[in-house]
């Protein structure tokens, strides 16, 4: 509903700009689609001549099958390995950006335990459950990961698929599962209502991109209006980095316009502004791609089984857009 | 020597023994006074069996905070609209089936291939198609509804007694007219049955669906309940589905007498 | 209007796929207001013939035709002894069924319905469904539809022998007496030789494995009160004729499943 | 004026108009070469409808990696016993209800008000009680098939023609022989209707439990495919649970055609 | 051993819980070797009679008993319209049920459920399910089951009503051999007048609401050939006498549902 009123509205406007460009952005009401928050509020679109329509939706994987379709044009979530399978199976699209990063340093995703647990360390881990939401998601790479680092392997643990991240935190709770991957402001949800404890933070054991943004094929195409559109991204990106990401002595300061971007959060995400507070996910200042980590990803998957065939990283990583954006 | 008379007894009398009319009722109340009794005494800890009058009072509890309320309204759209298109298109290509051999012989043992296939299987297809809104649980409750309800029109309209549509002919009715007067009210019986069954298969269907991928509705409500370990609002919940079904089975006796008042 | 059945045979395709031949080198004819009965062991046939005459059957050879001097689309009434009514409607529309197909207007079915109702003994049960009549009240419903569309052929396939034998006897009186007002043209099939020599005036007498024709014989009584003390020996020969023709194959006929 | 002759057609030829038998088969081919056909022109892309001969690959390939024979027997499994033991406490459930007035009159209404709840809410519930592993999930289909052969059997019971039991009773038969001889007998087919139903509904509750909990399991293993969008696979897990279905229907049909050689 | 229907009344509670009283002041016997027919309109009581006296219902009032010299457990066998086969049994199982059920060991099973097969004429259909076999033969096996257990009294509930006009002359005409053969003290019910007469010793005429004895006829003619010539006048005399006391009844119950 909400998108199609946007579009209504750029229709209506285009008629004394009649440049613009319309683009429709596939995203998640998540603290983590913040740049294009900022980018749509503060008129940095506008400015690249782009009418910029937000297209929202409830789960992350329509938003991979509507960016590869061409339903919109450019899509901003997390990367799954679902997304690799699409694109292995002839659905094309291409990460340009970051768009959320696990960062040594920055809190935003972690591995509990319940209160009562005796685990300390990850490597007590062995033979228990482990809560994720599903498979293939990023929090089954994570926990997969973690414990690799730790010198055990999935099939040490069992896995449990929870389906939703609030059917962790209530599985956790209730202790049916021992531990459990959370994001924020989730972590801090569960520790300060008593019943989780943080073992590891993800940032501490890996350089992770989470999620990004994506583009269209069709999208990709229209060289010009991508550049544009990454350029306005960019501008963003660094807006955001320097408002919320900026540390004196490894501690988190509240840089220039902190309460001005963490309000556009709040207004985008119907949430309480001091939860978002706790939940900044890190993002590269110029809002640049892990690029080798995709490889990584790719082969950890594809080693787990959860990739159907391999591809490369070439096939689905396109960083051009963004080097020309900051180029200019 | 005298005569020895052996009076005949009757000796099926045990087929027609009485139960006074009241036991039923004692029955079920005394299952609630026994289960109260457990739990008033601790027998059973009340996390893995809550009193009934604790479930009752939560119960009330979500209902008053109008928790209750929004999750049955987003499984009572969903199931309505699920169960809607599922009879329609059900009926109508049970019909067609019915109808025409050809429809029939071509078309018949395709839906008996997908027929076994328990419905919910398809809950990840159908969300990769249709997103994961409110489109694909209702996909999964119409296709869930379809089956059963085409098989059974279909089955009617091959069952209706041939005597009744040779009659129908001899006495001048043609073809439009034997459908219409003879095959569908002659079908209507057995098309009841299937939309009694579907009904059952609707509801499980429901709630599997939003265990699986819903934040509100029943069913998520349940696993809630059931995650967190809340067993009284797991149970009101529970309750809250029986209910459902019986009153979804009510409305089809009710329907079914009056369109079939004849039967 | 005279029906004629001219050399019609049928043969069936049998469960185990063989070709069963039903009927063979059937001829014979209904004159006008004649009332023809077939009788014959079970089996032979009478059902199938009956449902060519009906046009509820295409024969494997041969035809039947009507023979009038008018062009007209003959009308056939028929009733069965499973006596098919429509369960979803009342007796009155039961009986106006015919007509409602036919296009007769409102008023013509109220009145035709009424009448034939009437003569059936039916009033008062105008608005009963069928399942809440006797089975003798049903059969009459059935037989005021197959009147009421005043057919030029009247088909019945054993429309009593689902009742019980006092009932039997009081349709039997009370069909003859409908009869005897509407004479039309009948074709009437049973098992029973008494109701045969009691209801015919041709009675056709059939054979098994074919079925074919036995024996023709008239029946040179009073159509009326054949039941009567002075015809009671004429009445028994015919039936003896008619059994010992019969007894045979219904022994035979009793060994098969 | 010439006789004027009008020979009676056949009016209920429709009726037995008749279909080459080919039809049947070539209409699932035609399904078949259609869907690849869709596939192969990508119409469609593959990620919404693979082809089948991509499904069947990729079913080979699971089979012979011995990933679906695990799934497979995580599955059966679950399904063999939760039926087992659904189907024998039914049965008992049923006869002993169906013998006793004052059991029915007791049991029957609580049997009746638990009847319409979807079993699979009771899933959260029975993982409290059980645990997580494999005993929610049996007890889950065992419930699931409970009710129906309860409920089938019971009829059954009643059901059983009274003349029969009066000739039994005539012919000096004693209660336990009437029992034996007559009523069980007599039941059995109705019970195997319920057996019947109860199948399609123990494969749905086995499918949506392990959807809802399980790592392993041809349910789960949907549901995985599912979430990482691998639809080749999902698809041969959807096609081996229609086969299942269908295995369990026939090995039913089997077991009733050897049971009940009489009818 | 004499059986005695004493002073049998039975009244029912119909569906509107109203009581309805079915039968009213019974009081006859059935002698040793005797063959007693029961014959009413639809709806008089008989079925509840033969009940009663085959110890399936009880009397509300009276009694039924058997008198003799002998102190044994008095045994009946008995044959429903519905024939009440065992469907999963076979025609020799179904035969030797009530031998099986009495002790019977399985060697006396064997040689009387061979005899009483042979008796019926079922020779070689012994291992055949009833779904398998025709009306009659079903008839006829139900038959077997109730001599074979060579019972003392012998109870009919309409057993041919449901079989076609010529071979329940076929089946009657046997029954009355194998009677011939047995002389086993029968309550027998039927519709059928003609069937009355031609079987009875004496024919008990029920009338309905409340089902009570109009008239009790004793049939003057031998047990045997009584469809002989000669006494055509006075069989067709008993018949229009039970007709006459019948008719007036079975109209109305014919009203009835
Ligand atoms: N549709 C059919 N397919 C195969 N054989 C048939 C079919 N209809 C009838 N027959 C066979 O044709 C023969 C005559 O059957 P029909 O029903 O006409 O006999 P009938 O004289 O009416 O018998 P009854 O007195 O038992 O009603 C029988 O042998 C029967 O098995
Ligand atoms: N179980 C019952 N409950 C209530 N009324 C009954 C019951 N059984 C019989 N009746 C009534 O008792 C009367 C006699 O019934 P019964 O079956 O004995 O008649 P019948 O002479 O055998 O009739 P038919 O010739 O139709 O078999 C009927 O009015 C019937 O409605
Ligand atoms: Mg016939
Ligand atoms: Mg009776």
């Amino acid at each position: 509903g909400q998108g199609d009123e946007n579009q209504q509205k750029g229709a209506g406007e285009g008629d004394d700009t009649p440049e613009k460009v319309s683009v429709d952005i596939g995203m998640l009401k998540l603290t983590s689609s913040a740049p294009l928050f900022i980018a749509i509020e503060k008129g940095f679109f506008e400015e690249e001549n782009i009418q910029a329509n937000a297209k929202w939706f409830e789960a992350a994987q329509p938003i991979a099958v509507a960016t590869a379709g061409g339903s919109v044009d450019v899509g901003a979530t997390g990367i799954t390995a679902s997304l690799y399978n699409m694109v292995a199976g002839g659905q094309q699209l291409w990460i340009v950006a970051d768009k959320g990063r696990e960062q040594k340093g920055y809190s935003s995703s972690a591995l509990l335990v319940h209160n009562d647990s005796e685990v300390t360390k990850p490597e007590e881990l062995k033979g228990k459950r482990i809560g994720i939401t599903q498979t293939g998601s990023t929090f089954h790479y994570m926990a997969g990961r973690i414990l690799e680092n730790h010198g055990m392997s999935l099939s040490d643990v069992q896995l449990v698929p929870l389906n939703s991240i609030k059917g962790l935190m209530e599985a956790l709770s209730s202790q049916q599962v021992d531990a459990v991957i959370l994001n924020e402001p989730n972590i801090s949800t569960a520790v300060s209502e008593g019943y989780g404890r943080v073992i590891t933070q993800v940032g501490d054991e890996m350089d992770y991109q989470t999620s990004g943004i994506f583009f269209s094929p069709k999208f990709a195409e229209n060289r010009d209006t991508a550049v544009s559109f990454m350029k306005a991204y960019a501008k963003a990106s660094q807006y955001y980095h320097d408002a919320v990401l900026t540390q004196k002595d490894g501690q988190a300061v509240p840089g220039e316009n902190y309460e001005e971007v963490i309000d556009i959060i709040a207004k985008y995400t119907d949430q309480d502004p001091e939860l978002i507070k706790k939940g900044l996910p890190y993002m590269d200042r110029d809002g640049n791609l892990l690029e080798e980590d995709i490889q990584t990803q790719i082969d950890w998957y594809a080693k787990e089984k959860l990739i159907d065939k391999a591809i490369d990283a070439d096939q689905i990583v396109n960083t051009e857009f963004l080097k020309e954006a900051l180029n200019n | 020597m005298a005569a020895v008379k052996q009076v005949i007894k009757n000796r099926v009398a045990f087929l027609d023994q009485k139960v006074p009319p009241y036991i039923p009722v004692l029955g079920i109340t005394g299952l609630l006074l026994i289960w109260e009794l457990i739990c008033r005494l601790n027998i059973v800890p009340p996390l893995f069996l809550p009193a009934p009058t604790a479930i009752v009072a939560d119960g009330w509890q979500m209902i008053s905070s109008g928790e209750l309320f929004r999750h049955l309204m987003a499984s009572l759209t969903r199931i309505l609209g699920g169960y809607a298109i599922g009879t329609v298109l059900g009926i109508t290509v049970g019909l067609i089936l019915g109808f025409s051999k050809w429809a029939d012989a071509i078309f018949t043992p395709i839906v008996y291939s997908i027929y076994p296939i328990p419905k919910i299987a398809l809950l990840p297809l159908i969300i990769l198609w249709f997103g994961i809104g409110e489109m694909p649980k209702v996909a999964i409750i119409a296709l869930g509804v379809f089956f059963p309800v085409l098989i059974n029109t279909f089955s009617g309209v091959k069952n209706v007694d041939p005597i009744l549509i040779k009659a129908a002919v001899t006495f001048g009715s043609n073809h439009l007219n034997v459908i219409r007067k003879v095959i569908l009210p002659g079908a209507l019986p057995t098309i009841f049955a299937g939309l009694k069954l579907a009904a059952g298969t609707a509801l499980l269907l429901l709630v599997s669906a939003e265990m699986i991928a819903a934040q509100y509705g029943i069913g998520a409500m349940v696993l809630h309940y059931g995650n967190l370990m809340i067993t009284t609002k797991l149970m009101a919940g529970v309750l809250l589905l029986s209910l459902l079904g019986l009153l979804f089975n009510r409305g089809l006796q009710w329907l079914e007498r009056r369109l079939i008042p004849w039967k | 209007m005279r029906v004629v059945v001219d050399n019609v045979e049928k043969t069936f395709i049998d469960s185990k796929k063989r070709e069963v031949t039903a009927l063979e080198n059937i001829n014979f004819s209904i004159e006008e207001q004649e009332f023809v009965v077939l009788v014959g062991p079970s089996g032979c046939g009478k059902s199938t013939l009956l449902n060519i005459v009906g046009g509820l059957l295409s024969p494997s050879k041969g035809e039947v035709y009507f023979e009038g001097k008018e062009q007209k689309n003959p009308k056939l009434g028929i009733v069965f002894q499973e006596i098919a009514l429509l369960p979803w409607r009342n007796v009155y529309e039961n009986v106006i069924y015919g007509l409602e197909e036919s296009g007769a207007s409102k008023q013509e079915q109220k009145v035709k319905g009424k009448h034939y109702i009437d003569m059936v003994g039916l009033t008062g049960f105008e608005k009963a469904f069928p399942k809440q009549l006797s089975g003798g009240m049903k059969q009459r419903a059935g037989i005021a539809r197959a009147l009421a569309v005043e057919p030029d052929l009247l088909l019945m396939d054993e429309p009593f022998s689902a009742l019980d034998a006092q009932t039997r006897t009081i349709m039997q009186e009370e069909l003859l007496t409908i009869w005897d007002r509407t004479r039309l043209s009948t074709l009437y099939v049973t098992h029973n030789i008494q109701e045969a020599v009691y209801l015919a005036d041709r009675v056709i007498v059939l054979s098994r494995h074919p079925g074919h024709i036995k024996k023709i014989i008239k029946i040179e009584l009073p159509k009326m009160g054949r039941d009567q003390e002075k015809y009671r020996s004429q009445f028994e020969r015919y039936s003896q004729e008619i059994w010992s023709l019969i007894r045979h194959d219904a022994e035979e006929a009793l060994k098969e499943a």
